[in-house]
C-alpha cells in the first residue's frame, strides 16, 4: 500500500498489489470505424495508472469500454477477478467503479449537495415506503449519508457552494463537484477523464493534490486520462500509451517517456 | 409583508368567493331561463343555428306579447363548447337562479342528472340525454320529449319496412347503424339489437372515432364490402357533412342513408352538392318559413335586427328546432302558471308545469305551430311521451317532409326504458324516491 | 421586513434538510392551509368551491404526477389525461365490486391501476427519447381512449357508456353523488391532495427525486453512478400514473359525479396539463399548484368573474378572447420567465428577503 | 440479466436488440401458422388468413383502401413537410402546424364569404401567412432564442391557441365549406371499372396528389439551387456555423415560417374540399406526429414517406383487421406503427444512427 513513499527511492515499483483489472484484446468499432483495436493492459490495486495518448486516440473510449457504457466487440475485461464481455454501467457501478467526464457531465439542475449525494445512491437501501415518508429510518438514513457527504465536501474544500446549482459554478469548481460526486460512491477504482482540462495552474495543483489524497488516504486505484505531460509524470506509477486505438507504449513514466514510438506518436514522424 | 401579501390573496378570494360568483340580482317581475349554448368548437356548426332559434323565440314571446302572460323571461346563454366539463360550470353556474335547465349535450345531460335531483332543477333535455329518463317515477326531474334515441331507432326500422313493403320485408335485411363513437352515438344500439333479433334483419354497427369524425374512408370502404340495405346515421357536427360526402363518394344509395334528427342539419346536407338529393334524416319540427310562429319570429325579431341569423336562414332545420326547444319552455311556463296560479313561477312549479304539459293540435294552432310538430303530452309517469317522428328528405336545397308522422314502436321502447332506469337508479345507491306528487289533471 | 431567515441556524442535518428550512416559508404555509382548510369552506359560494376550487385541486394533483414524470425525470408525456381516464374507470369498476369499501380507499387504490398502465406504457421510455417519446406517449392517449370507449366491461355494459357515481358515505356523510355537498367533496379532495403533495414532496427530495432530476440532467453519468435507468424512468412512470389516477378518479367521483367520461379524458386535457406543468415551472411542485391555478381557474374567471364585474362579454366571445388570452399569456410567460410561475414566486421572495436593501 | 454471453454465431450478434426483436417476431409468425393448422375456424384464422382472403377475392377494395390510404398519406404528409421545414430551420417542434392548415383555410374562405373575389382571397390567406411568419418570428421566436427546446415547444402551443381564439373570433366558429368551385378545382369522380367490381378515384384527391408533388419539387428545386435555400441548409446544419458567415437567422425564419404557411394553405385547401374547414380538424392533424416518428424530424423524403406508410398502413389496418377488435382502432394504429417502427430505428427511418458520447 505504501506504493508512494517506495516510489521516492528511485526504484521502479510496478507490481504494487494484486491486479484490480485487466484489460485483454479488446476491440472496439463503430459500424466501420474502429476506435480500438487489440489492446490489452492491467491496473493494480493502489496504483495511479495514467492512459495518455493524442487526440482520438481511443482513451475515452477504453475508459467507456471499463465501466461499461461501450461493449466491446471483442476481447474481455475482468474486474475483481470476474470475467465480463457485456456489462451494464450500473452493474460496474455496483461493482465498484467510478468515473469522471472530460466534459462536465455534472446533474445541472441539482445543487451540489444533491449532486455528491447521487453518488450514495446505491448504498441508500430505504424502501420506496420509508422514502415516501421520509421519516425514520428513511431520514436517519439520509442524515448517515449526509454526513458521510459533508466529509467529502470538507475534503474537497467546497463547503460554500454546499447549496448552489451546479450549472452557474465556474468551470474548475464544476470539476471538483464531479469528482466528490465520484469519490461519494466510494469506488474501488476511480476513473479519471481528463480532470484537470481547462484549468489554471492553480486549479490544476489542487486537483492533482485531490488526487494524489484520494489515491494515498482511501487507498482508491485510480485511472486517468490527462494530456499534461507533467501532471501524467508527477502523479502515476505506470503510464499505456495509445495511438489510433492501439497500444504503443507500457510502463513506468520514465520508461514511456524513453520510448521511441511515442515520442513519434507525439512529436509525429515521417513515414 | 409575506403575510400581507397572503392577507391580500385571501381578501381576493373571499371576494371572487362572496361578490363576483354571486348571483346577480333579478327584478321579481320576469323569469330567468338560462341555456347551454354552443357557438364555439367542432359542433358550432350546429350549435349557432339551435342558440338563434332558442333566443329568437323567446325574443318573439317577450315581443309580441310582453311575456309569458305578462311576465318577461330573460333569457341568457352559458356558453360550453359542447364541452361537459364547462357544461358543469354552467349547470353549477345558474342552478340557483335559472326555472329549468337546458344542457344541450347529452354528457352534460348525464352529468347533470344526479346533481338536479338533488337541487330540485327540471332539467329538459329535448330528444336527447339518457333515454331511460323517460321514467317519470324515477327521474322526477328529467323531461325527454317529444320522443328519445330509443324512439328514434324504431321509427327508423318502421320507416325501412314501409318502403321495403311490411315488417315481414325486413327479415335477412341489413341495417348498418353509423354512429359517433361515444355515449350519444351508442345511444341506439340496445332498441335496434333487440328489433333485429324480432324482425330478423342484421344490425351492422359503424363507430366512428370523435377524433376521426372527418376522416371516415374506411369505414367507409366496410361499409361497401357490408353493403347493407340501409344506413341510420346517430351522428353529430363534422361528421355528418363527412358521412354524406363519403356516401355520395362510395356510391351508397344516398336515399338509403337516414340520419337522425340531430343529423338534419341544413348544412350537414348542403356539404353532399347536388348530389345529396334523397337524403333523408329523421325529424319532429317542420323546415322552412311557411308557419305563423316563424313569421311573427321574423316581423318581430329578425326584421328589427334583434337575430344574429340571417333572414335567409331562418327556417333551416336546426334553427326551427331551436324554436320547437323554446316552445316546450314556454309551454311548461304557461302551464305552471296555471296549475299554481302564480306569475312568476319557481324550478318546483316549472317541473309541474311541465309534467302536466299537454300541447294538443288546437294549442298548436293558437301558437301558429299547426303542421309544425305533432301534438305533445307529458304525464307523471311519461316524461317523453314516445310522440310521432317523420321522415325528412333533402330536396337540394331544403328540408321537405316525407310521408307521414310515424310513431315509434312504444310497447318496445317502454319496458327498456323502465328496466333500464330502475338499473340506473339501484347501481346510483340511494337514489331520492319520488317524493312529489303527480298533478291531478295527468 | 418579516421575511428574514437572520438568526435561524440550522444545528442538525435534519433541520438543514427540511423542505421549508425557513421559519417565516412554515408559517406561510401554515396560513395557507388555514386559508384552504377553514376560510374558502366559510367564506366561498358553492359555486365557487365546486366549479374553482375543486377542479383546482383535481388539477393540481395531476400536474403534480405530470410534473415527476417530465419536470424531475425529464419526459414529456402528452398521455396524462389517459392515465386520469384509467384511474377513473378503475374507481368506477372497484366501486361495483367492492361496494362496502370506502370509496376514498377505492380512489387511492384505482391510483395503482393507473400506475401499472404508466409503466407498461413507460416500457418504450427506454429507447425514445425526447419528442419522439412524447409521441409515443401519445399512442398510449388515443388508445386508453379508444379502450374507454370499445370496452363496455368497463363501464358495466351500461347503455349509455356513461359511468354513475354512486352516492358513498363515511360516517353518514355523503362523499360522492348527488347529494354530497361540495364543502364535503371540496374537503375530500384537499386532503387527498395535502396528504398526496406531502408524499411527492418527500420522494423528490430523497434518494428517488435524486436519481430522477440524475436521469434527467444527465442519463448517461446517472447510470455510471449506479441508477438503472429503465427502473428510475418506470418508477417515474408508476408515480406519475398513480398520481394522474388518482386525479382521474377524483374528477370523476368528486367534481364531474359521472357521466359520460370517454369525453373528459381526451388530448385537450393532456395538453392543458402539460402547460400548468409549463407554465407553473417544470421540477418544482409549487409550480404545480400555480400552473393549475393559472390554467384552469383564469378562463372560468374570466367567463364567469368577468360579466359578474360588469364587464359585458357574450358566451361565444368570451371564449374565443380566452382561447386568444391563453395563448398570448403562454407565450408572455415563456418570454419572461422560461422557468415558470415557480421561479417568479422565488425571485419574488429573494427580493422580499433582502427588501428594503436590495444591495 | 446473467453475464452470460450468448456467442456469435455466423456473425450474427444476438445481443443485438434487432435481432433479437427479429427473431421473437419470427416466432410469433411460425406460431400464428402453426396454430392455424389446428383451428381453423377460431382466432388465429381470422387474424391471419381471412384479411388476406378479403384482399385476393375483393380486390376492387383493396386497391381502393390503398388509395384512400395513399391519399391521407399525402395529406399527413403535407402538414409533416410544415413540421419538418421549421423543424430543420429553427430547431422548433412546431406543434401549431395543424392550426396553421385550419387557420389558412379559414382565412381563405371567411374572406371569400365576407365578398373578396377567391384569387384575390387566395393572395390575401397568403398575405395573411406572411404577416403571421413575421408576428411569430417578431414575438416568439426571437425573444425565446436559445431557450430549450421544450421552452419553444411550448410556446408554438401558445401560438395553436392564439390562433384558434383569434381564427374563431374573426369568422365565426361555425364550419365553413370550401370554395372548391372557384378555385376551380375538380370535383366528381373516376371510376375505374377493375377485377369486377369498381374503384373510385375523386378528382380532387388526384388533384391533392398531383398539387402535393407539384409543391414538393418546387421546394425541392428552391432549397437545392437558390441562394435562400443553401442558406436555409447551413442553418439546419448549424445556426453558430451560419451566422458565422452572416446568414441572418431572423429572415431565415420568416422565411421559413412563410414557407411553412405556404404548406398550410395548399393542405387546409385540399383537406377542407375532402371534408369541411372547422377546428374539428385539429385532431386529424395530430397524425402528423407518427409520421414525423417515422420519418424523422428533419428529413423531407422521410416525412412524404412516412405519410405513405401511415395513410396506408392504418387503412388497411382499420378495414381488414380493425373489425376483428371492434372497430375505429384507426385513431391509434397510426401511433403504434410508429412506435413499432421506432423501438427498432429510435432516429426513424431517414435519421442518422444515434451514437452516444461522453
Amino acid at each position: 500500500m505504501n506504493a508512494a513513499v517506495m516510489n521516492v527511492t528511485g526504484e521502479p515499483v510496478r507490481e504494487k498489489g494484486e491486479v484490480l483489472l485487466s484489460v485483454e484484446n479488446v476491440s472496439l468499432r463503430f459500424g466501420g470505424v474502429k476506435a480500438i483495436t487489440d489492446v490489452s493492459f492491467d491496473i493494480r490495486k493502489g496504483e495511479v495508472r495514467a492512459i495518455i495518448g493524442p487526440n482520438g486516440a481511443g482513451k475515452t473510449s477504453m475508459l467507456n469500454c471499463i465501466n461499461g457504457f461501450y461493449q466491446p466487440q471483442e476481447g474481455q475485461i475482468t474486474f475483481k477477478g470476474e470475467r465480463r464481455q457485456k456489462m451494464k454501467p450500473h452493474r460496474a457501478a455496483a461493482a465498484g467503479i467510478a468515473r469522471t467526464f472530460q466534459n462536465v457531465a455534472l446533474f445541472k439542475g441539482m445543487s451540489t449537495l444533491d449532486n455528491i449525494m447521487t453518488g450514495r445512491t446505491l448504498k441508500m437501501k430505504r424502501s420506496f415506503f420509508w422514502q415516501a415518508l421520509r421519516h425514520g429510518p428513511a431520514m436517519a438514513e439520509e442524515i448517515e449519508h449526509r454526513r458521510v457527504v459533508e466529509d467529502i465536501i470538507d475534503f474537497l474544500q467546497i463547503e460554500h457552494i454546499r447549496k448552489l446549482p451546479v450549472g452557474k459554478l465556474p468551470y474548475g469548481l464544476q470539476k471538483r463537484v464531479e469528482l466528490g460526486r465520484a469519490l461519494a460512491m466510494e469506488p474501488e477504482l476511480l476513473l479519471l477523464d481528463e480532470p484537470m482540462a481547462g484549468m489554471n495552474l492553480e486549479e490544476k495543483e489542487d486537483m492533482c493534490r485531490f488526487i494524489l489524497d484520494v489515491n494515498q488516504q482511501f487507498g482508491t486505484t485510480i485511472a486517468l486520462i490527462e494530456h499534461d505531460m507533467g501532471v501524467v509524470m508527477d502523479l502515476s506509477d505506470r503510464v499505456v500509451v495509445l495511438e489510433y486505438g492501439r497500444k504503443i507504449a507500457d510502463g513506468t513514466p520514465a520508461e514511456v517517456k524513453a520510448d521511441q514510438a511515442v515520442i513519434d506518436a507525439y512529436l509525429g514522424v515521417a513515414h | 409583508m409575506k403575510t400581507s401579501v397572503l392577507m391580500k390573496g385571501a381578501a381576493l378570494g373571499a371576494l371572487l368567493a362572496a361578490g363576483a360568483f354571486a348571483a346577480p340580482a333579478f327584478a321579481q317581475d320576469s323569469i330567468y331561463f338560462s341555456n347551454n349554448a354552443y357557438r364555439t368548437g367542432p359542433f358550432a356548426g350546429s350549435g349557432i343555428p339551435i342558440g338563434d332559434g332558442m333566443r329568437d323565440y323567446i325574443a318573439m314571446i317577450n315581443e309580441r306579447d310582453g311575456g309569458v302572460n305578462g311576465v318577461k323571461i330573460v333569457y341568457e346563454e352559458c356558453e360550453t363548447g359542447y364541452d361537459t366539463k364547462k357544461s358543469i360550470e354552467c349547470y353549477e353556474q345558474v342552478k340557483s337562479k335559472t326555472i329549468v335547465y337546458s344542457p344541450w349535450s347529452t354528457g352534460a345531460t348525464l352529468a347533470a342528472i344526479p346533481r338536479a335531483h338533488v337541487d330540485k332543477l327540471p332539467i329538459l333535455s329535448m330528444a336527447y340525454g339518457l333515454s331511460a329518463s323517460a321514467d317519470g317515477t324515477q327521474f322526477p326531474w328529467v323531461f325527454i320529449p317529444p320522443l328519445t334515441y330509443w324512439d328514434g331507432a324504431s321509427v327508423m326500422v318502421k320507416h325501412m319496412a314501409a318502403e321495403l313493403g311490411g315488417m315481414d320485408k325486413l327479415k335477412g335485411k341489413k341495417l348498418g347503424l353509423i354512429h359517433l363513437d361515444a355515449p350519444f352515438g351508442k345511444e341506439p344500439i340496445p332498441v335496434l339489437e333487440n328489433l333485429a333479433k324480432k324482425y330478423g334483419f342484421e344490425l351492422k354497427l359503424y363507430p366512428v372515432a370523435a377524433a376521426d369524425m372527418q376522416n371516415q374512408g374506411s369505414l367507409w370502404l366496410s361499409i361497401r364490402r357490408d353493403r347493407p340495405d340501409y344506413l341510420y346515421n346517430q351522428g353529430w357536427g363534422a361528421m355528418n357533412p363527412t358521412a354524406v360526402k363519403e356516401a355520395i363518394k362510395n356510391n351508397f344509395p344516398i336515399n338509403k342513408l337516414v340520419g337522425v334528427w340531430w343529423a338534419g342539419g341544413d348544412d350537414d346536407a348542403r356539404a353532399g352538392g347536388a348530389e345529396a338529393k334523397g337524403y333523408k334524416s329523421l325529424n319532429f319540427n317542420a323546415a322552412g318559413q311557411d308557419f305563423p310562429v316563424i313569421q311573427d319570429i321574423i316581423k318581430h325579431v329578425v326584421d328589427k335586427g334583434r337575430s344574429t341569423t340571417p333572414k335567409e336562414k331562418v327556417g333551416e332545420n336546426l334553427y326551427n328546432r331551436g324554436v320547437y326547444n323554446s316552445m316546450l319552455v314556454v309551454e311548461g311556463i304557461r302551464t305552471a302558471q296555471k296549475l299554481t296560479g302564480k306569475k312568476v313561477i319557481t324550478p318546483e312549479d316549472m317541473r309541474r308545469g311541465l309534467e302536466s304539459l299537454n300541447i294538443d293540435e288546437a294549442r298548436l294552432k293558437e301558437i301558429g305551430m299547426a303542421g309544425f310538430a305533432s301534438p305533445v303530452k307529458i304525464s307523471c309517469t311519461d316524461h317523453s311521451g314516445h310522440h310521432k317522428a317523420y321522415v325528412a328528405e333533402w330536396d337540394g336545397t331544403k328540408w321537405t317532409q316525407k310521408g307521414d308522422w310515424i310513431e315509434p314502436m312504444k310497447d318496445e321502447v317502454r319496458p327498456l326504458i323502465e328496466a333500464n332506469a330502475k338499473d340506473y337508479t339501484e347501481k346510483a345507491g340511494n337514489w331520492p324516491k319520488r317524493t312529489e306528487p303527480c298533478e291531478k289533471s295527468s | 421586513m418579516f421575511y428574514r431567515e437572520a438568526g435561524q441556524f440550522k444545528s442538525t442535518y435534519q433541520a438543514d434538510m427540511a423542505v421549508f428550512p425557513i421559519k417565516q416559508d412554515r408559517i406561510g404555509l401554515a396560513i395557507i392551509l388555514g386559508i384552504a382548510f377553514i376560510g374558502i369552506p366559510l367564506v366561498g359560494g358553492d359555486f365557487f368551491i365546486s366549479s374553482v376550487m375543486i377542479p383546482f385541486l383535481v388539477f393540481s394533483l395531476a400536474a403534480i404526477g405530470l410534473n415527476i414524470l417530465t419536470g424531475y425525470t425529464g419526459l414529456i408525456s402528452l398521455g396524462t389525461a389517459a392515465f386520469m381516464g384509467v384511474g377513473a374507470y378503475a374507481c368506477y369498476k372497484l366501486t361495483t365490486f367492492f361496494p362496502d369499501v370506502n370509496i376514498i380507499v377505492l380512489i387511492l387504490v384505482s391510483g395503482l391501476f393507473s400506475a401499472a398502465i404508466g409503466v407498461l406504457f413507460g416500457l418504450p421510455s427506454l429507447r425514445i427519447k425526447g419528442f419522439y417519446l412524447a409521441v409515443a406517449t401519445l399512442a398510449a392517449q388515443f388508445f386508453l381512449q379508444w379502450a374507454f370507449v370499445r370496452v363496455p366491461w368497463l363501464f358495466n355494459y351500461n347503455a349509455s357508456g356513461a359511468i354513475e357515481v354512486p352516492q358513498r358515505t363515511l360516517f353518514d356523510i355523503s362523499l360522492t353523488g348527488a347529494s354530497a355537498t361540495p364543502e364535503t367533496r371540496y374537503f375530500v379532495c384537499l386532503v387527498l391532495v395535502v396528504v398526496l403533495t406531502w408524499f411527492a414532496s418527500n420522494l423528490v427530495h430523497g434518494k428517488i427525486g435524486r436519481s430522477w432530476m440524475a436521469v434527467r440532467d444527465m442519463d448517461i453519468a446517472a447510470e455510471l453512478m449506479g441508477i438503472k435507468l429503465l427502473n428510475a424512468k418506470l418508477l417515474a412512470f408508476a408515480v406519475s400514473s398513480f398520481y394522474a389516477g388518482v386525479a382521474g378518479a377524483m374528477m370523476i367521483f368528486l367534481w364531474y359525479g359521472g357521466g359520460e367520461a370517454n369525453d373528459v379524458f381526451t388530448i385537450r386535457l393532456s395538453f392543458n396539463i402539460l402547460f400548468m406543468v409549463i407554465i407553473g415551472g417544470l421540477g418544482s411542485l409549487i409550480g404545480s399548484f400555480l400552473g393549475a391555478a393559472f390554467i384552469a381557474s383564469l378562463p372560468t374567471i374570466m367567463k364567469f368573474g368577468l360579466p359578474a364585474l360588469g364587464v359585458p362579454l357574450s358566451g361565444a366571445t368570451a371564449e374565443h378572447v380566452t382561447f386568444m388570452l391563453v395563448g398570448a399569456l403562454i407565450i408572455l410567460f415563456l418570454i419572461v420567465e422560461p422557468h415558470g410561475l415557480a421561479r417568479l414566486w422565488q425571485i419574488g421572495k429573494q427580493k422580499l428577503r433582502t427588501w428594503p436593501f436590495p444591495y | 440479466m446473467s453475464d452470460a454471453t450468448l456467442r456469435p454465431i455466423a456473425g450474427i450478434n444476438f445481443n443485438s436488440f434487432r435481432v433479437r426483436a427479429a427473431l421473437i417476431l419470427a416466432a410469433v409468425l411460425l406460431l400464428g401458422i402453426i396454430g392455424i393448422r389446428f383451428d381453423s375456424s377460431g382466432t388465429l384464422h381470422k387474424i391471419f388468413v381471412d384479411p388476406f382472403d378479403q384482399m385476393v377475392s375483393a380486390p376492387d377494395l383493396l386497391v381502393q383502401t390503398i388509395w384512400e390510404g395513399l391519399v391521407s398519406g399525402v395529406l399527413y404528409a403535407l402538414i409533416a413537410l410544415g413540421f419538418v421545414l421549421i423543424f430543420k430551420a429553427s430547431g422548433v417542434f412546431n406543434f401549431a402546424q395543424g392550426i396553421m392548415v385550419v387557420f389558412a383555410a379559414l382565412t381563405l374562405v371567411g374572406l371569400y364569404e365576407k365578398g373578396v373575389p377567391a384569387f384575390l382571397a387566395v393572395i390575401l390567406t397568403l398575405g395573411v401567412m406572411f404577416v403571421l411568419a413575421v408576428a411569430i418570428e417578431r414575438v416568439v421566436l426571437r425573444p425565446l432564442v436559445n431557450q430549450p427546446d421544450i421552452i419553444l415547444f411550448m410556446a408554438t402551443f401558445g401560438i395553436t391557441y392564439f390562433l384558434i381564439g383569434l381564427g374563431e373570433t374573426v369568422f365565426g366558429g361555425n364550419p365553413k365549406q370550401m370554395i372548391t368551385d372557384q378555385l376551380h378545382l375538380p370535383r366528381g369522380a373516376i371510376e375505374l371499372k377493375l377485377f369486377g367490381g369498381f374503384v373510385s378515384l375523386q378528382k380532387i384527391d388526384i388533384a391533392a396528389a398531383i398539387i402535393a408533388s407539384l409543391m414538393i419539387a418546387v421546394l425541392a428545386v428552391f432549397f437545392q439551387y437558390t441562394r435562400i435555400g443553401r442558406a436555409l441548409r447551413a442553418v439546419a446544419d448549424s445556426h453558430k456555423a451560419a451566422l458565422s458567415v452572416g446568414i441572418s437567422l431572423n429572415q431565415i425564419w420568416v422565411i421559413v415560417w412563410f414557407t411553412a404557411g405556404i404548406v398550410a394553405l395548399i393542405t387546409g385547401i385540399m383537406w377542407g374540399a375532402r371534408s369541411d374547414v372547422s377546428f374539428a380538424l385539429e385532431i386529424v392533424a395530430l397524425k402528423a406526429l407518427p409520421v414525423l416518428i417515422l420519418g424523422g424530424f428533419t428529413s423531407i423524403p422521410g416525412a412524404i414517406i412516412g405519410g405513405l406508410i401511415i395513410g396506408i398502413g392504418e387503412k388497411l389496418g382499420e378495414f381488414y383487421w380493425g373489425p376483428l377488435i371492434g372497430g375505429g382502432i384507426e385513431s391509434w394504429l397510426a401511433y403504434f406503427i410508429a412506435l413499432g417502427f421506432l423501438l427498432f430505428r429510435p432516429q426513424g427511418l431517414f435519421g442518422d444512427k444515434i451514437i452516444e458520447r461522453i
